[in-house]
């Protein structure tokens, strides 16, 4: 029998290496799988590469993983936002690099990884500093720029309800960057709200499907984010 | 002469956005567009981070920290409104589906380039979220700005002094001054304000401008 | 208000011009929009390009359009099968034009163009007389084929359950080209079964969101595929 | 010897799917080896018509007309299946997310090249379908196929003859006779039906082929 929930956090996310990239689900706190980060800070994973729109809010999530040093790189798209202090304090002071893509682009970029493509060319970004030095192409009177897959070592998403076979629904805006995430990375990590019994997601509605995941562990009463 | 306010430009731009229309409010000001469409039309409002058919802001207390706009503001979700994950909703902005989008700016060129996600400041940390597929994407874009920046220098440049987010993808202006389309044979005025002569709007933009001959007086809301 | 639903076939199809490029959903008739296909037949529209996966099964549906010879060219994966004798006999009488693609080029290519990409690398057909001609390039080690988006005209799908927003469920396999149709094609038709009241589709499971769709019509009583 | 028959070959390559593998079995032959994997493994079955935990076919008179696999066979869906649409059925194809897919085949070449999806013949309507996504796609690639064509010849080849499904892809054959992996150092031959010697194998195959020290006999099923 499969089953792929585990029953700690610290299982959930056993294995992160250091130096690995690691992808990040969420859209500010909607979708962010705090559990999972605080689980990734006490796991102890250093110099890692995070992959995510933004670059932390305020003290908690992915802003506690900055703050504790973990991170080298990350790849976003809007870092700057008023409680992004610790990403600020970390950028001004040459502690953290920065690789600022636009947020189309980053989805394109995962969801390219997810597929098997080797590159695309995209609209987005054309004539900008974001593009200066890649590669573009006039196609049908249009301009593109050649992007690569970002692909990832793992993926911490949040999802809403998920089952043994690594199944998952969303609730709302906090699907975001999730199910493309799960597709992008060779370890999948979801914290989900509940584990329901399998067969209990309609498999008309079930947005990743369990190939896509490779952790599932029950965060329960948590089903809507974390409000700091 | 009578200059709009921030939230008369926002119901300026409201009377275009026609019935049946996707379309996608930017950041800031022209997020209060949304207050002004008119109630008799059904507009379908997108949001980058997996929202179509987006609704008004929740009563008081009825928050859900998982239903918010692109500004992480809390909103609502019409009936036959639909969620979907980001990789759908930038393929909605960047294949062309969206009719129309509303940006701020910093500059537009008379080109129709536009500035808006990056001063150029050196010590800035830069920050582009989706204004760059937003303004390559839309079948439309429309800009909303003051006609002149706080230090009196006018917004319509003759070429963008700072970073671009878009080339030639801005199709028409609404400042607090006038509505100007930019066409193939340059910066044609459709409106100004009340009070406004063309040769003192051209005064005070470095671009050359054309009135147009079916050219209004902007009716402030 | 806006309504989206129209009360006929024939109105359905209205303005599908001699020349255009239309995608007809389905895999063999699981999905395949039979009564839209009758309907474009009537209407008479000539010289067609249709995407389909195959060309036609049997008589009815995409073989009958076949038959009717208002076709000039198919891009498709899967022309030849045991009841595709419309098709084959067309072809080997040089009365119809074949662009065979892979299955997944097919897919990736009707994505790309509904995401705005101007071409994709993908790896599917590299070394094979279907790249024969093609621009390839080697990424990261592995070999790609640069193929270019898929776009369409019309669209003709069918799903299970509309609204008249647009907004669409399928059913079980029969959702297969649907959903990716729709993004690609400049009109898209879709022919359900049972038009829903506003609000009916639950938010979280509806697989296409209005925006992709422009003609609803439904042919009651036919929610499962018609068998020939 | 103990040549496999059909079925005998589903039912070894059966054995060789572990539990919770994600697995394609392509159209024909490959189709087989659902019946004959073990009761007590969870195996997830994909279909790339947008199936994912594929089950049996169902009892007569419940066949749905829209839930068929690849092959257009009625089948049903198991507790905790999904379904999907075809691009994302081939992004779990094309980016490496199967375990395993069988396919059949004309031909595979000593380099792992397959040839299954055209007979080259002058007048043939080329036909290609998920073939060229599966070969490329899965982490595994599994051949079933006769050892020898009707005509006696081996369709293990040292180049292909028939246009080519992908480059380079195979990494097993399950044949009637033997199972050989394709390994960077060439083919190895892990198993022989009984009554096989490896001289004779070697004799029918116009590759070398090296014995694997653990080679066992095949037991058929």
């Amino acid at each position: 029998m499969i089953d792929k929930t585990v029953s700690s956090l610290e299982e959930a996310v056993a294995g992160i290496f250091d130096g690995a990239t690691v992808m990040i689900g969420g859209f500010g706190i909607a979708g962010q799988p705090a559990e999972l980060i605080d689980a990734l800070i006490a796991h102890g994973a250093r110099d890692l590469t995070i992959v995510n729109n933004n670059a932390g809010n305020g003290e908690i999530g992915l802003a506690a993983l900055l703050r504790a040093r973990r991170v080298k790189k990350i790849i976003c798209s809007f870092p700057r936002q008023a409680d992004s202090q610790v990403f600020d304090a970390l950028y001004h002071a040459g502690e953290i690099e920065l690789e600022l893509v636009p947020q189309g682009n980053l989805a394109a970029r995962i969801q390219a990884a997810g597929a098997g493509l080797g590159a695309i060319y995209t609209p987005t970004g054309y004539g900008t500093l974001l593009a200066e030095g890649k590669e573009t192409r006039e196609i049908d009177g249009r301009h593109y720029v050649l992007e690569y897959p970002i692909r990832a070592d793992f993926a911490l998403i949040k999802a809403f309800r998920g089952d043994r076979w690594g199944n998952l629904v969303y609730r709302k805006a906090a699907r975001n960057f999730g199910p493309i995430m799960a597709t992008a990375a060779t370890v999948t990590i979801a914290q989900v709200g509940e584990v329901v019994p399998l067969g209990a997601l309609d498999p008309e509605s079930i947005v990743t499907p369990g190939i896509f995941v490779q952790r599932v562990v029950a965060v329960p009463g948590l089903a809507q984010a974390r409000v700091a | 002469m009578n200059r709009l306010n921030r939230n008369q430009m926002a119901a300026r731009v409201a009377q275009d956005i026609p019935e049946g229309a996707y379309v996608n409010l930017g950041i800031g000001l022209p997020t209060r567009v949304a207050n002004y469409l008119p109630a008799d039309r059904e507009i379908f409002l997108h949001s980058e981070n997996g929202l179509l058919g987006m609704g008004p802001a929740p009563a008081p207390g009825m928050e859900d920290p998982e239903l918010m706009n692109a500004g992480k503001e809390p909103v609502t979700l019409l009936q036959g409104g639909a969620f979907f994950h980001h990789g759908d909703s930038f393929a909605m902005m960047r294949g062309g589906h969206l009719d129309i989008c509303v940006l701020g700016a910093f500059q537009v060129s008379a080109g129709g380039d536009l500035a808006n996600w990056h001063t150029g400041a050196a010590d800035a940390i830069p920050a582009v979220g989706g204004a760059m597929d937003l303004a390559i994407g839309a079948k439309q874009v429309f800009v909303m700005m003051e006609h002149l920046s706080k230090s009196g220098e006018c917004k319509i440049v003759p070429f963008c002094t700072y970073p671009v987010t878009g080339i030639g993808c801005v199709d028409r202006i609404y400042t607090d001054l006038a509505v100007i389309d930019i066409t193939a044979h340059g910066l044609l005025v459709r409106e100004m304000v009340d009070g406004l002569d063309f040769a003192e709007l051209q005064r005070l933009t470095p671009v050359p401008l054309t009135l147009a001959a079916t050219a209004a007086t902007t009716v402030a809301a």
